[in-house]
């Protein structure tokens, strides 16, 4: 029987509002193995862990009860209390009594019955405690970003100035991401290619940074510090060390009609390619798909024409496999499907398109050279309207129920924009909200009205009517004028919400890190720590996470590469030592529980047993606790009952079913 | 015992560490309200959640046991859930079969952004306890006070 | 094949032609319409009030009788589908109202949504196929330019109704190309003629006709098809476009070489 | 009293209809798509937030009422699954069920009537119409 010392926390009013916590000290106090009990206004103070370290002194305790706040929260918090009392860490159990108990429940019997009830089933389980001695592991210091857009480049850049080594793999041919596609960006209408490409050249020129373009993730195993990743670099059929990037091959290919991606499909590109002319790094790709060669055996252009013979129709994927100490999430975003939301005639008139492909419209190296004019028949507008939150602020099956954040801000800068270079251009944009918070936000899209004489209407689009004439009829509420109104356009923008990249939920499989309905990964904490995933090692960067604009995501990126240097600066990481452990006088060495291991932690050995006398050589499981990351699988699947899981033994979860069914 | 009679079930939520405990949570910290029959157990996997936790439980006088989970393939330890869910599958048919209703077990998948899923589980649980009763199947006598 | 099949009144009565034309055409392309006995009237529009059950049992006895023969029930007018459609709907996921419509019923079984609801032209493009249709086609319909009037009944809800893309349908013109014509889109297609408002508020669905005839006609339509009686009531009636309007069926038997027999 | 009878019918309303209008966020959609919008007194979006604000002593009396086509077209657009035509349609049978709150009487009929009216027209006016 331990010594256990029960601290119950008000938590100021958290708790005490709704659970008797007086009650709960009397009525625990009485519970075999309690021989100290009381409570305090806030047992994560300073003051109260030194009621710990006090109790354990006069006391003499052996186990720790916490009544408080959620284990996720100050579990560690009291552990290393605890260790500095002189208590083993692992012989402290915390009773979570606010977010299971007086948050949730208004009845202050009720609430104080439960609490004890949980209060009595950590006291069960602190019995049965046994101190347990964390292992260590080592640190690969080396760190993998996934996605080389913006928010990957900052990220590798900042973790290689630190002086570690880092690498970027890009699923597509070049990196620069969604920035690379962007004409101007807001406040400022900076030029968006001349602030990204240095940082391109830079994280390519960097000594500490590799970049894998045309290359995905392709199996990931492992742990924090130490983890094993396949990354796929599919056969571009250019040798990148010959490559010259003189680009002649582009010149001469014959097969030119595939719509191109980096023009989001308005424009076309030649079946060997590179997305745009700054692309990092500047070695076409052939599409297979589309390039004559490859379906008809017949042309071979490319190769006939390369100077530098760069061009081997023979390559092939490669497999890299490399380790990492840390990898940094970055995959970003894309535009919603329109599909559903074809009463804004998306599919029904070339002159609908979205707030992206306006994006390459307005960019001098898009298709239309930079020229604002419609893709039906290359006129130039007279009156554009830009209908906001398209798939956005919704609770239908159609869209998604967040505000992507961007598009109000944006849509200001096309508004602007387009009025500042054609002044006989009428701009409406039709308005649920105008959320523009952030550094000279509100007064930028504030100028867009008053400096630019940008039409802002209140209200919805209901149906984009495309004309026999061509034009567009836009059939919108005008809700401060209480009216119906139509007006009729010759391009509508919409301002499309986004979603993270489809990919991302596969990589966040192979990473164990949790993801939401919505596909943003999850952070380990919404506020303190927005930029870890809860799976230790993973971190987020980007859009990835939650919608956000340049500057947030350039911030949270260099927040996350600081999590990185500081993982990768340890040389070890202490280790769970909540990890299985087989009972050699009861293992068969049946192999039931390495079948189940998803760590490949369980091997067998034949070792020497003294069973109550009886001397022999049995076939024993043998838990390699660096591999184990204790989830309990092989408990179960163990057949005799020898395999049990430290921290969470059989014997501490009945003793808690049996507290809470007393 | 409550002294108007009403029906106070017992209930018994194992929830995995990374998802539904956190789930359950953000349910706290979002005020969600669920009855205060259900108590939660945090094992670090559903995976972890042996049958004979669940038949002590109904032995020692639970009207119902719940076990929450990561999302099919969001599992922390890749596959954990997996192997729950074929376990307790085949467990409840067991218990059915010896006339632990079906209703008195639940397999259900709740992640750490979901404290409105749990919440809503939890009330819906506890209410179809409440419609089933009192478990007499499994109760030991001895067990009893 | 065989079908349990509901027509409705309008269909026994002013719109003789729109049942004759499908019933020919059925005939001709291998299927079978056997007439719900007894049926009664849809009542025309579904009932939106949750509470209501009693406007809903006549759609639920048809739907029984169907299930009873283990057919699909196949529908033509666009209320009485709407209608059925929604009805079975409720019987599936909503337990109040299953459990009330079963309640006065007293059927032997309950019902419990099981029939499968299909719309003529759902049962062309799904069961035997549009690329198939234009194979049966005798007279092709080449030359004509046909704007498709989907109007609200067929299309929305769509969750429910699952018949086409709500906003930018396609079933209707898939269907005039098969018989050999060339569709017109127009963007007043799924928008509503008015439907029951034309009784008393006369101008206001005559307003609404005319943009969709003038939208039609706009984008070079010469004809229009619809498989609603009022839709064609309406679009005759009240709009000043002068451009005809038929059933579907009728161009379909026209196609099939079945006109004159019908 | 007047305050607690527009509490109780725009509970009725909320009760037949099956919506919840305090899921709207005020965006217009319903007014900006409705066909008949222009011959309403009291609009699509209207409807919702008389609702949601238990006044809805003016929408039992208004025209709209007798305009709605129930096309659905603002049920189908709408981004936060309101169903302004739904609850339009419960505040039209609030007033169908009372006694005498038909919008159309028999003896009004034939002289509406022409060769071609179709059955469907009847049937379909007469349940939106009267009770």
């Amino acid at each position: 029987m331990q010594r256990i010392g029960v601290f119950v926390c008000h938590c100021g009013s958290n708790i005490a509002a709704t659970v008797d916590v007086k009650k709960v000290v009397e009525v625990i106090a009485s519970e075999p193995g309690v021989v100290h009990a009381e409570d305090y206004q806030y047992m994560c103070s300073e003051a109260g862990q030194e009621k710990i370290a006090i109790a354990v002194r006069e006391k003499k305790l052996t186990g720790i009860v916490v009544c408080s706040c959620s284990p996720r929260m100050h579990e560690a918090t009291f552990r290393k209390a605890a260790e500095r009392a002189g208590i083993n860490p692992y012989m402290v159990e915390i009773a979570n009594i606010r977010e299971h108990c007086s948050w949730i429940h208004k009845d202050i019997n009720e609430a104080t019955e439960k609490a004890v009830i949980l209060a009595r089933a950590a006291v069960a389980k602190v019995n049965l405690n046994t101190p347990l001695t964390p292992g260590e592991s080592r640190v690969t210091k080396r760190a993998l970003v996934i996605g080389g857009g913006i928010a990957g480049i900052q990220t590798a850049l900042d973790i290689a100035d630190a002086g570690y080594k880092v690498d970027i793999v890009e699923k597509t041919p070049s990196i620069g991401g969604r920035m690379s596609q962007l004409d101007k960006t807001f406040p400022t209408l900076d030029c968006s290619a001349c602030i990204l490409t240095p940082k391109m050249v830079e994280a390519a020129a960097h000594e500490n940074i590799t970049i894998y373009t045309y290359s995905e993730v392709e199996k990931v195993s492992g742990f924090v510090g130490d983890f094993t990743v396949d990354i796929r670099k599919k056969a571009r059929f250019i040798d990148a060390d010959k490559c010259t990037g003189c680009g002649a091959c582009q010149e001469k290919c014959p097969s030119k009609k595939t719509p191109s991606e980096f023009n989001r499909g308005l424009g076309t590109r030649t079946a060997i390619y590179t997305p745009f002319a700054q692309a990092i790094p500047n070695v076409p790709v052939i599409d297979t798909e589309a390039c004559i060669k490859f379906k008809t055996g017949k042309c071979g252009l490319c190769q006939k024409i390369c100077a530098a013979g760069a061009v081997d129709y023979t390559q092939k994927d490669e497999i890299i496999t490399e380790k990492y100490g840390a990898i940094v999430v970055a995959t970003g975003f894309d535009t919603i499907n329109l599909d559903k939301y074809d009463e804004y005639a998306y599919n029904q008139s070339p002159d609908v398109i979205t707030s992206l492909e306006l994006e390459r419209v307005m960019n001098a190296a898009g298709p239309t050279h930079g020229h604002l004019e419609r893709l039906s028949d290359g006129k130039a507008p007279k009156e554009i309207v830009f209908i906001q939150c398209v798939g956005s602020r919704c609770s239908d099956d159609r869209g998604k129920p967040y505000c992507s954040k961007i598009c109000c801000m944006y849509t200001a800068k096309h508004a602007m924009l387009i009025r500042d270079k054609y002044p006989d251009v009428n701009v409406t944009v039709f308005y649920i909200d105008v959320r523009t918070p952030g550094k000279n936000f509100d007064e930028f899209y504030r100028r867009a009205v008053e400096q630019y004489g940008v039409n802002y209407v209140k209200g919805q689009v209901g149906k984009v009517i495309p004309q026999p004439n061509g034009k567009l009829l836009v059939q919108g509420s005008d809700l401060l004028d209480n009216k119906q109104i139509l007006k009729e356009a010759d391009m509508v923008v919409l301002a499309t919400a986004i979603e993270p990249n489809k990919d991302v939920r596969k990589i966040a499989t192979m990473l164990t890190a949790s993801i939401d309905t919505n596909n943003f990964l999850t952070e380990a904490h919404a506020k303190l720590r927005p930029v870890e995933s809860p799976t230790a090692g993973i971190f987020l960067s980007g859009v990835v996470q939650g919608p956000k604009d340049i500057p947030e995501t350039v911030s949270q990126a260099g927040a996350a590469a600081v999590k990185v240097v500081g993982l990768l600066a340890k040389d070890k990481l202490t280790t769970n030592p909540c990890t299985a452990k087989a009972d050699e006088l009861l293992c068969n060495g049946c192999s039931s529980c390495a079948n189940v291991c998803p760590y490949g932690a369980i091997s067998y050995e034949d070792t020497l047993v003294n069973d109550h006398g009886i001397r022999e050589t049995r076939r024993i499981a043998i838990v390699n606790s660096a591999l184990c990351q204790g989830c309990g699988a092989c408990t179960v699947a163990c057949p005799s009952g020898a395999m049990d899981l430290q921290g969470f033994s059989n014997r501490q979860i009945l003793s808690e079913v049996d507290a809470i069914c007393r | 015992m409550s002294v108007n009679n009403e029906f106070r079930p017992k209930i018994v939520a194992f929830c995995c560490n990374w998802c539904s405990y956190a789930g359950a949570d953000l349910a706290g910290s979002s005020r969600l309200a669920y009855p205060a029959d259900v108590k939660i157990i945090r094992v670090p996997c559903s995976c972890r959640v042996n049958p004979m936790f669940i038949l002590r439980a109904f032995e020692k006088g639970a009207d119902g046991v719940i076990i929450c989970g990561c999302h099919p393939g969001d599992c922390h330890y890749s596959t954990g859930n997996y192997y729950a869910r074929r376990r307790m599958t085949l467990l409840f048919s067991m218990l059915d079969y010896i006339g632990v209703e079906k209703g008195r077990t639940r397999v259900e998948w709740v992640s750490a952004a979901e404290g409105v899923k749990f919440s809503d589980t939890m009330n819906d649980f506890v209410a179809k306890i409440k419609g089933l009763g009192e478990n007499v199947r499994l109760g030991d006598l001895r067990c009893k006070n | 094949m065989k079908y349990s099949y509901y027509p409705g009144c309008t269909l026994k009565n002013k719109a003789k032609d729109l049942d004759a034309y499908a019933r020919a055409s059925a005939q001709a392309l291998g299927f079978e319409l056997e007439e719900i006995e007894n049926w009664q009237c849809c009542g025309g529009v579904y009932p939106l009030g949750s509470d209501e059950i009693a406007t809903k049992l006549s759609s639920v006895r048809a739907l029984n009788e169907a299930k009873e023969k283990g057919q699909d029930l196949v529908t033509l007018c666009s209320a009485c589908h709407h209608v059925i459609k929604r009805v079975n709907d409720d019987m599936k996921n909503v337990d109040d109202i299953r459990f009330r419509a079963n309640n006065y019923l007293k059927l032997d079984t309950p019902y419990a949504g099981e029939t499968k609801v299909v719309h003529f032209l759902e049962l062309l493009r799904d069961t035997i196929g549009f690329d198939e249709l234009k194979k049966r086609v005798v007279k092709p319909l080449t030359g004509k330019k046909i704007g498709a009037y989907y109007g609200c009944l067929l299309l929305r809800p769509s969750g429910i109704l699952a018949f086409d893309d709500p906003e930018n349908p396609k079933i209707m013109e898939d269907f005039i190309r098969a018989l050999g014509a060339t569709p017109v889109i127009y963007p007043y297609r799924n928008e509503c003629c008015g439907g029951y408002i034309s009784l008393k508020e006369k101008d206001m669905a005559k307003n609404m006709c005319d943009k969709i005839t003038e939208s039609a006609s706009g984008f070079g339509a010469d004809m229009l098809i619809t498989a609603c009686p009022l839709c064609m009531y309406n679009l005759n009636k009240s709009a000043s476009k002068d451009i005809p309007v038929y059933y579907f069926t009728e161009l379909l038997a026209e196609a099939l070489g079945l006109k004159e027999e019908a | 009293m007047s305050m607690s009878h527009g509490k109780n019918q725009a509970e009725q309303i909320r009760e037949i209809s099956g919506t919840n209008p305090l899921k709207c966020m005020k965006c217009g959609k319903c007014s900006a798509t409705c066909p008949a919008f222009n011959e309403m007194d009291i609009k699509p979006h209207q409807f919702v937030s008389y609702v949601a604000n238990n006044n809805v002593e003016e929408l039992v009396k208004s025209e709209s009422l007798w305009k709605c086509l129930s096309c659905f077209a603002c049920v189908e657009r709408c981004p936060r699954d309101v169903k302004p035509g739904k609850i339009i349609d419960a505040a039209r049978q609030l007033v169908v069920r009372e006694r005498g709150g038909s919008y159309l009487t028999a003896d009004e009929i034939p002289e509406l009537l022409d060769d071609e009216t179709p059955q469907q027209l009847l049937v379909s006016a007469y349940r939106r119409y009267k009770r």
